[in-house]
């Protein structure tokens, strides 16, 4: 349904930050964005909701589609009606609002369905239920995580993007997110996670994507990409037989990255 | 008075003092128009230990911190820095008795370029006055000539050369918290408060990240608290651990011990972790 | 060739306030200008330039600089931000007609050397400032800016009615003259500084000595604040803007050092205003009103904020603005009246008689159309609200983007 | 910043806005329709040839070769005063253009530089900076701390400067080395008013007070305050120095109000403050006279709400012949205009702008024929004046002697008539010609009646 082909963005003409990046998300799919910081996935997740122009960034070559149409011109609510919500990085609810407000919030474009959604919504995080009247800001960082991904189900998107949801949260919240995730992905609607910890995200995905320096480096099921011995190393900590290795063992000079020979 | 250029190891020296522990917190408690956010506290940190505080969001660690820092006041409890209160200094009194401290959020100064943030954390430890540095006679340029040295070797050490001379808010994210280190190492602490140093980062930015906590106990011999929720990291680098829920003290061990805890399973943890 | 600027051999020559050759060069070159082409007619072109009237200007570009100067350091580096700089303008200048002025009828004044009344006009603006500090530094934003418009309007309270060192409101008084003496001598001064003579030779009018006399103290006080700006105190104060408590747990004592700040940027102010009281020569309490403080932010606003370099530039913009405006308008007006090309298009601009519908007129009451300072409001609000939405940086963001251009030019990224 | 920013950029339309209000308000006073006075050239000025075998020394401004003088006027055209100094501008552009339709000065072509000053000190020394070494002479400066400013600039290039305000100071020798007066100042103005007003009105007056800071409100308190003395006026409300700019009006109105004066001594700005001043008044139910310094009262009352009560209570006094005197001068004016400038309705300043280049105009002549027309020349011969004839439109001037023999006292007691307004007229009615009071005509005038920070 979304493809991304050979995306190049630069910011403020003049830094170059998406070098050709191409990839896709098919119907039903959970598809993991992996990488480090600063290589390009929050900008790709910029390009495709069309938020470039709040940061000064402008694509220069390549397309992104979804279901066929070109979508990268269009403005960011649009965007959201043709059917991509997003969850941005660091939550950004509306703290002086309250919980319901804020799920309103995300309805705006999807008016004639809200009631729907909202059911799904409290059936998604019964805990956001005793919380309704509630400012959010004063719910905890799970609880606000959960309400930022409610808010971006309320515009009932067929594609849901989320962007690094697990930051800063405790272990246990953390499989709450992943397991909401996977019902969402359940009731019918594709996932493009974007995330640092690899290790949930590969868990959960589907697809995978590894991107560096702006573009993508490697590529696989979720399967493929467990089973490679550098995404091992680099991304999931593993080392000879699957032992996860102490930080306390970790060296100062480290090997190359077979990909980028 | 001019700082001559040495290595990190020789500026970190320091005078041995008579105390029993070097920071105690004892029986803090914190609270906001009646929440609670810390409920009698009660832990210490000796020299060159790595301590971590671990707890699910909102259980607390920050406000210790914050307590720790100066910039709120417990209403109850004592804490104890070297053996003395240190309840009701300010916060820049703190950190001149050797308390640094990164932030959860990153908490540098935008505008201001790598070498200038690093720079900054000299300002405990210069004095010149500011016509001196107005009128850049002497002492201020000597200074300034000893504050750049020392900022560069603290660059050297984190690894960012190439970062120098930009505003620290065109960084990448894992390149801004080694930046944050930085400017509380050139505070020349003796005690480094950590909140959160790897959250958002991939796995090998944790590693590079733990790889320079550890230099940096090792090589200059801080004493650190931490606080953070990759289990992995906490558990594999803390020499002892301290659970908070609620503001309360649900456990304190060494990292085996706590990591077995009924009860630490149970409010943070959870099942999976526990099987693995 | 731009040389190559990172390869630096000791810290200190890259701390250096000028660390490349290039830089080096501009600023000699510039200089060089300032001091010697521009003053004594020598640049082909622009020998109008040192002509009496432009050297008034550039001597108010230079005074406007200094109180510029000042409040980059409070707001611009501390990010407080000041409307009260009239006020300690007001204060410095009255300071220095006191010290310095003639005792006249009804007012106070000692008639001391300039190097009592210079200084002294900074040292009590600056005491004024410490003075103010504390109030001001529990409140910051909209809010400080709120408590600072009060200090005008307090000011203003207190010039139109301290009669006795005013001169009393729509009166005004005169100000010390710009002069060197020793110690109360009769008779001619060591220096005048307002009277043409003969400097080794070469005639030297009393304009330009006024103007070379500014352009050092510029000169002095611009290093100064590119000093404070690299050094401890500078560091301090811009933590503090970007991030108050952070830069109180790295051990920056806020209230101090936003009282040095504060203190700082109004010992500028204060000289500023000593200066311009003494350059007008007569000032009426009306002369420090908050049109003038909003003047100053938008120096700072359309330079760039936070650049010793934009604070000049915006100082040199906005001064000259007037002037500018309206020798354009006399050269359209000229162009319009005659024929050719431009002359139509020139016409739709200025309106030249009676009957004759245009944007600004050239016989102002007579034809149609703004007058040169309507005008020139108008333009100075919309070209603040341009530089605010499309270039916070200021002049000195283009300046940068030009610069920035050229260095990856023929590539475009 | 970002508030501060915001902050800006509200304080920057507020400037636009009030750059954009402004430039309507300078037409408020015009009232009526233009008059349709035949126009008749004036053929007092006559026309010589310039000698060529004559030497004329000249410095700045007059250019033989081109045969121009230039001369500078530091005006006010979007300040406080405006509304009248656009007058005052206008009539002095239609005299020098007659001038020059006549020949000019023995063949040289007067031109004018109009600086706006905008009523501020510090823009009226870039304007003197700016023209200084293109004019032989400033043909007015308006504002008397303005004027003040560069009084010593002015000396030390040896300038004249024909201040446009009335400051008993100009006639002080100590003030005036390159300045003249014209016409009576503030303080004997108070006197003839309050002199006249024992006439008409009667005696055991009492008195509201209430002005202007500065020269123009202090210098007119002055006056008031010699001339009750005098005349055994009672003083009840003394609120000299009050009126400031831009603050609300109502207390002061009110205050005088319940003072119940017989007698309102006004010394304000017709457009500003004044109207709030007396609806405020007149809302407390207050009849009295209203009187005050000549540019506080403008015949715009005549079309606004309170015009009948403003023509009931006015008196006040003029400088210069008002639009609808019967002097030569006054009539030459009013041909002047309708010759010149058609488009403009009957307004009581142009003669104010004739007059000052009637001065000028004199003082050129003079230079010329004294072959020296250098600016010290020009100002010399000015300055040379015993007895200069203005034929009714201004009293005869005198630029040599004591300051008690200088200084001029007579003018004309006005009121205001809608009456003649809709005739065609200014709306200004003379009741008394070329009048001086007994105390005015008494005074002992040696110095300032009020010193102006020096």
């Amino acid at each position: 349904m979304l493809a991304v082909a050979n995306l190049e963005v630069v910011y403020n003409d003049v830094v170059l930050v998406l070098r050709g990046l191409s990839l896709e998300v098919r119907d039903g799919q959970i598809v993991a964005l992996l990488g480090a910081n600063g290589a390009g996935k929050t900008t790709t997740l910029r390009a495709i909701t069309g938020l470039l122009d709040f940061h000064a960034g402008d694509i220069t070559k390549g397309t992104v589609t979804l279901d066929g149409e070109r979508i990268d011109k269009r403005d960011p609510s649009a965007i959201v009606r043709a059917g991509i919500a997003q969850v941005l990085e660091g939550r950004r609810i509306f703290a002086e609002m309250t919980v319901d407000d804020n799920l309103r919030t995300g309805a705006y474009t999807n008016r004639s369905g809200s009631k729907e959604n909202y059911d799904r919504v409290m059936t998604l995080f019964p805990v956001l239920t005793g919380r309704r009247k509630d400012t959010a800001g004063y719910l905890s960082g799970g609880e606000q995580q959960m309400l930022a991904i409610g808010r971006a189900l309320m515009a009932d998107p067929t594609l849901l993007i989320l962007d690094e949801p697990s930051l800063g949260l405790a272990p246990m919240l953390i499989q709450q997110i992943r397991d909401i995730i996977v019902d969402i992905n359940q009731q019918g609607t594709s996932v493009l996670l974007i995330e640092q910890n690899a290790v949930m995200a590969l868990s959960i995905a589907d697809y995978g994507y590894i991107m560096e320096t702006g573009k993508i480096v490697m590529d696989g099921v979720s399967g493929k990409l467990l089973a490679d011995e550098d995404v091992q190393e680099f991304y999931l900590g593993l080392h000879g037989e699957g032992e996860r290795k102490s930080f306390r063992d970790v060296k100062h000079y480290k090997r190359r990255k077979r990909w980028l020979s | 008075m001019t700082i001559p250029r040495s290595t990190l190891q020789a500026e970190f020296e320091r005078t041995v003092e008579e105390y029993e522990h070097l920071l105690e917190f004892d029986d803090v408690s914190l609270s906001f128009a009646g929440v609670t956010a810390l409920d009698e506290v009660s832990f210490s940190v000796d020299d060159n230990e790595l301590f971590a505080m671990i707890g699910p969001n909102g259980a607390g660690k920050t406000s210790a911190f914050n307590c720790l820092n100066g910039v709120y006041k417990p209403q109850e409890g004592d804490i104890r820095w070297k053996g003395e209160s240190i309840l009701g200094t300010r916060p820049d009194q703190i950190a001149e008795l050797g308390i640094a401290r990164t932030f959860q959020n990153i908490e540098l100064f935008p505008h201001m370029t790598v070498l200038e943030n690093i720079t900054l954390g000299r300002h405990i430890r210069t004095d010149t006055p500011w016509w001196n540095g107005a009128l850049w006679l002497g002492a201020a340029r000597a200074e300034e000539m000893a504050n750049r040295a020392f900022a560069e070797d603290l660059i050297d050490l984190l690894e960012i050369e190439q970062w120098r001379a930009y505003p620290v808010a065109l960084l990448p994210y894992g390149i801004q918290k080694r930046v944050e280190l930085g400017r509380a190492l050139a505070m020349e602490p003796e005690l480094l408060l950590l909140d959160e140093p790897v959250a958002g980062m991939n796995l090998e930015e944790t590693e590079d990240m733990a790889r320079f906590i550890l230099d940096i106990r090792e090589e200059l011999g801080i004493s650190m608290i931490l606080v953070d929720h990759d289990m992995g990291l906490v558990m594999d680098i803390a020499d002892r651990v301290m659970v908070l829920d609620f503001g309360r003290v649900i456990a304190t061990g060494v990292p085996t011990e706590v990591q077995r805890h009924p009860d630490v399973i149970r409010a943070y943890l959870g099942a999976e972790l526990e099987s693995e | 060739m731009r040389g190559r600027p990172l390869l630096y051999t000791s810290y200190e020559d890259e701390q250096a306030l000028l660390p490349t050759w290039t830089k080096r060069i501009a600023v000699a070159v510039l200089l060089g200008f300032l001091v010697i082409l521009i003053p004594f007619q020598l640049v082909p072109g622009f020998r109008f330039l040192g002509e009496g009237d432009w050297m008034t200007l550039l001597g108010l570009v230079a005074i406007f600089a200094i109180g510029a100067l000042g409040l980059h350091i409070l707001t611009g580096l501390g990010g407080q931000v000041s409307l009260g700089q009239a006020f300690f303008m007001g204060v410095g200048a009255y300071t220095a007609a006191a010290l310095g002025g003639p005792s006249g009828k009804a007012l106070l004044g000692l008639g001391l050397p300039m190097w009592v009344w210079l200084p002294a006009a900074g040292l009590v603006a600056a005491f004024v400032g410490v003075l103010v500090a504390p109030t001001a530094v529990r409140v910051r934003g909209i809010y400080l800016a709120i408590v600072t418009l009060g200090l005008v309007f307090v000011g203003q309270w207190l010039w139109i009615n301290w009669v006795s060192l005013t001169g009393g409101s729509q009166s005004g008084r005169r100000f010390p003259n710009f002069e060197f003496r020793l110690w109360g001598e009769e008779g001619d001064p060591i220096v005048d500084l307002t009277a043409d003579s003969v400097w080794f030779g070469v005639d030297v009018s009393g304009e330009v000595k006024t103007y070379l006399f500014l352009i050092v103290l510029l000169i002095v006080f611009a290093v100064v604040a590119k000093n404070i700006q690299r050094t401890r105190s500078g560091r301090a104060f811009m933590a503090i803007r970007d991030r108050d408590v952070a830069a109180e747990v790295m051990g920056v004592a806020e209230a101090r050092n936003k009282a040095l700040a504060f203190a700082i940027s109004s010992f500028y102010a204060g000289v500023c205003g000593a200066l311009w009281g003494s350059f007008i020569g007569l000032l009426i309490p009306e002369s420090f009103s908050l049109f003038l403080s909003i003047q100053f932010l938008a120096i700072l606003l359309i330079g760039g904020v936070g650049t010793v370099t934009g604070t000049l530039l915006g100082a040199t913009f906005v001064t000259l603005l007037p002037r500018l405006v309206r020798d354009f308008t006399e050269l359209l007006g000229d162009t319009a009246q005659g024929d050719g090309l431009f002359a139509g298009i020139a016409d739709i601009f200025v309106s030249t008689g009676l009957d004759d519908f245009g944007l600004i007129s050239t016989l102002p009451g007579t034809s149609p159309g703004f007058t040169v300072f309507q005008f020139n409001l108008i333009l100075y609000g919309v070209l603040l609200i341009v530089f605010l939405v499309f270039e916070p940086l200021g002049l000195y963001g283009i300046w940068i983007r030009i610069k920035n251009y050229w260095r990856s030019w023929p590539f475009s990224y | 910043m970002k508030q501060a920013r915001i902050l800006v950029v509200l304080l920057a339309f507020a400037l636009v806005a009030a750059a954009c209000g402004s430039s309507d308000d300078t037409t408020t006073t015009a009232a009526a329709a233009a008059t349709t006075t035949t126009a008749a050239a004036s053929e007092e000025t006559t026309t010589t040839e310039p000698e060529a075998e004559m030497e004329i020394a000249t410095d700045f401004g007059v250019d033989l070769e081109n045969g121009t003088i230039t001369v500078g006027l530091l005006s006010d055209l979007t300040g406080f005063f405006s509304f009248l100094v656009q007058g005052v501008v206008d009539g002095y552009q239609a005299y020098v253009d007659e001038i020059n339709a006549n020949g000019g000065i023995n063949g040289l072509m007067i031109e004018l530089e109009v600086f706006d000053t905008v009523y501020q000190a510090d823009n009226t020394v870039l304007g003197f900076n700016e023209l200084k070494d293109q004019v032989v002479a400033f043909g007015h400066s308006v504002g008397s701390p303005q004027t003040l400013g560069i009084r010593e600039d002015l000396e030390a290039e040896g300038i004249l400067a024909i201040p446009l305000t009335w400051y008993s100071g100009w006639t002080d020798p100590t003030f005036n080395s390159n300045l003249i007066h014209h016409g009576t100042p503030y303080c004997l103005e108070a006197m003839n008013i309050l002199d006249f007003l024992t006439q008409e009105v009667g005696t055991g007056l009492t008195l509201a007070l209430a002005t202007f800071p500065g020269d123009y409100g202090l210098d007119s308190a002055a006056g008031v305050d010699i001339a009750t003395e005098a005349l055994g006026i009672e003083i009840v409300l003394d609120m000299r120095g009050q009126i400031l700019p831009g603050e609300d009006m109502t207390p002061i109105g009110e205050a005088i109000a319940d003072s119940g004066a017989d007698i309102v001594y006004v010394a304000a700005d017709p457009n500003f403050t004044f109207p709030g001043i007396y609806q405020s008044a007149i809302a407390k139910g207050m009849e009295a006279v209203w009187t005050g310094a000549y540019p506080t009262y403008s015949t715009g009352y005549l079309t606004a709400e309170f015009a009948e009560e403003i023509e009931r209570d006015f008196y006040g006094f003029a400088y210069v012949s008002p639009w609808g005197g019967d002097s030569v001068g006054v009539k030459e004016v009013r041909d002047l205009m309708a010759s010149r400038r058609p488009d403009l309705p009957p307004f009581d300043y142009y003669s104010e702008g004739v007059l000052e280049a009637k001065i000028l105009e004199a003082g050129l002549r003079r230079a010329y024929d004294n072959g020296d027309m250098t600016r010290a020349g020009v100002l010399a011969a000015v300055k040379s004046f015993t007895e200069l004839d203005f034929d009714g439109l201004a009293p005869p001037e005198s630029y040599v002697g004591t300051p008690n023999e200088q200084v001029q006292r007579s003018g004309w007691m006005v009121r205001f008539s809608a009456e003649d307004l809709a005739a065609g007229g200014s709306g200004t009615i003379i009741v008394a010609e070329d009048w001086t009071g007994p105390t005015a005509a008494a005074y002992e005038f040696n110095e300032a009646c009020y010193f102006l920070g020096s």
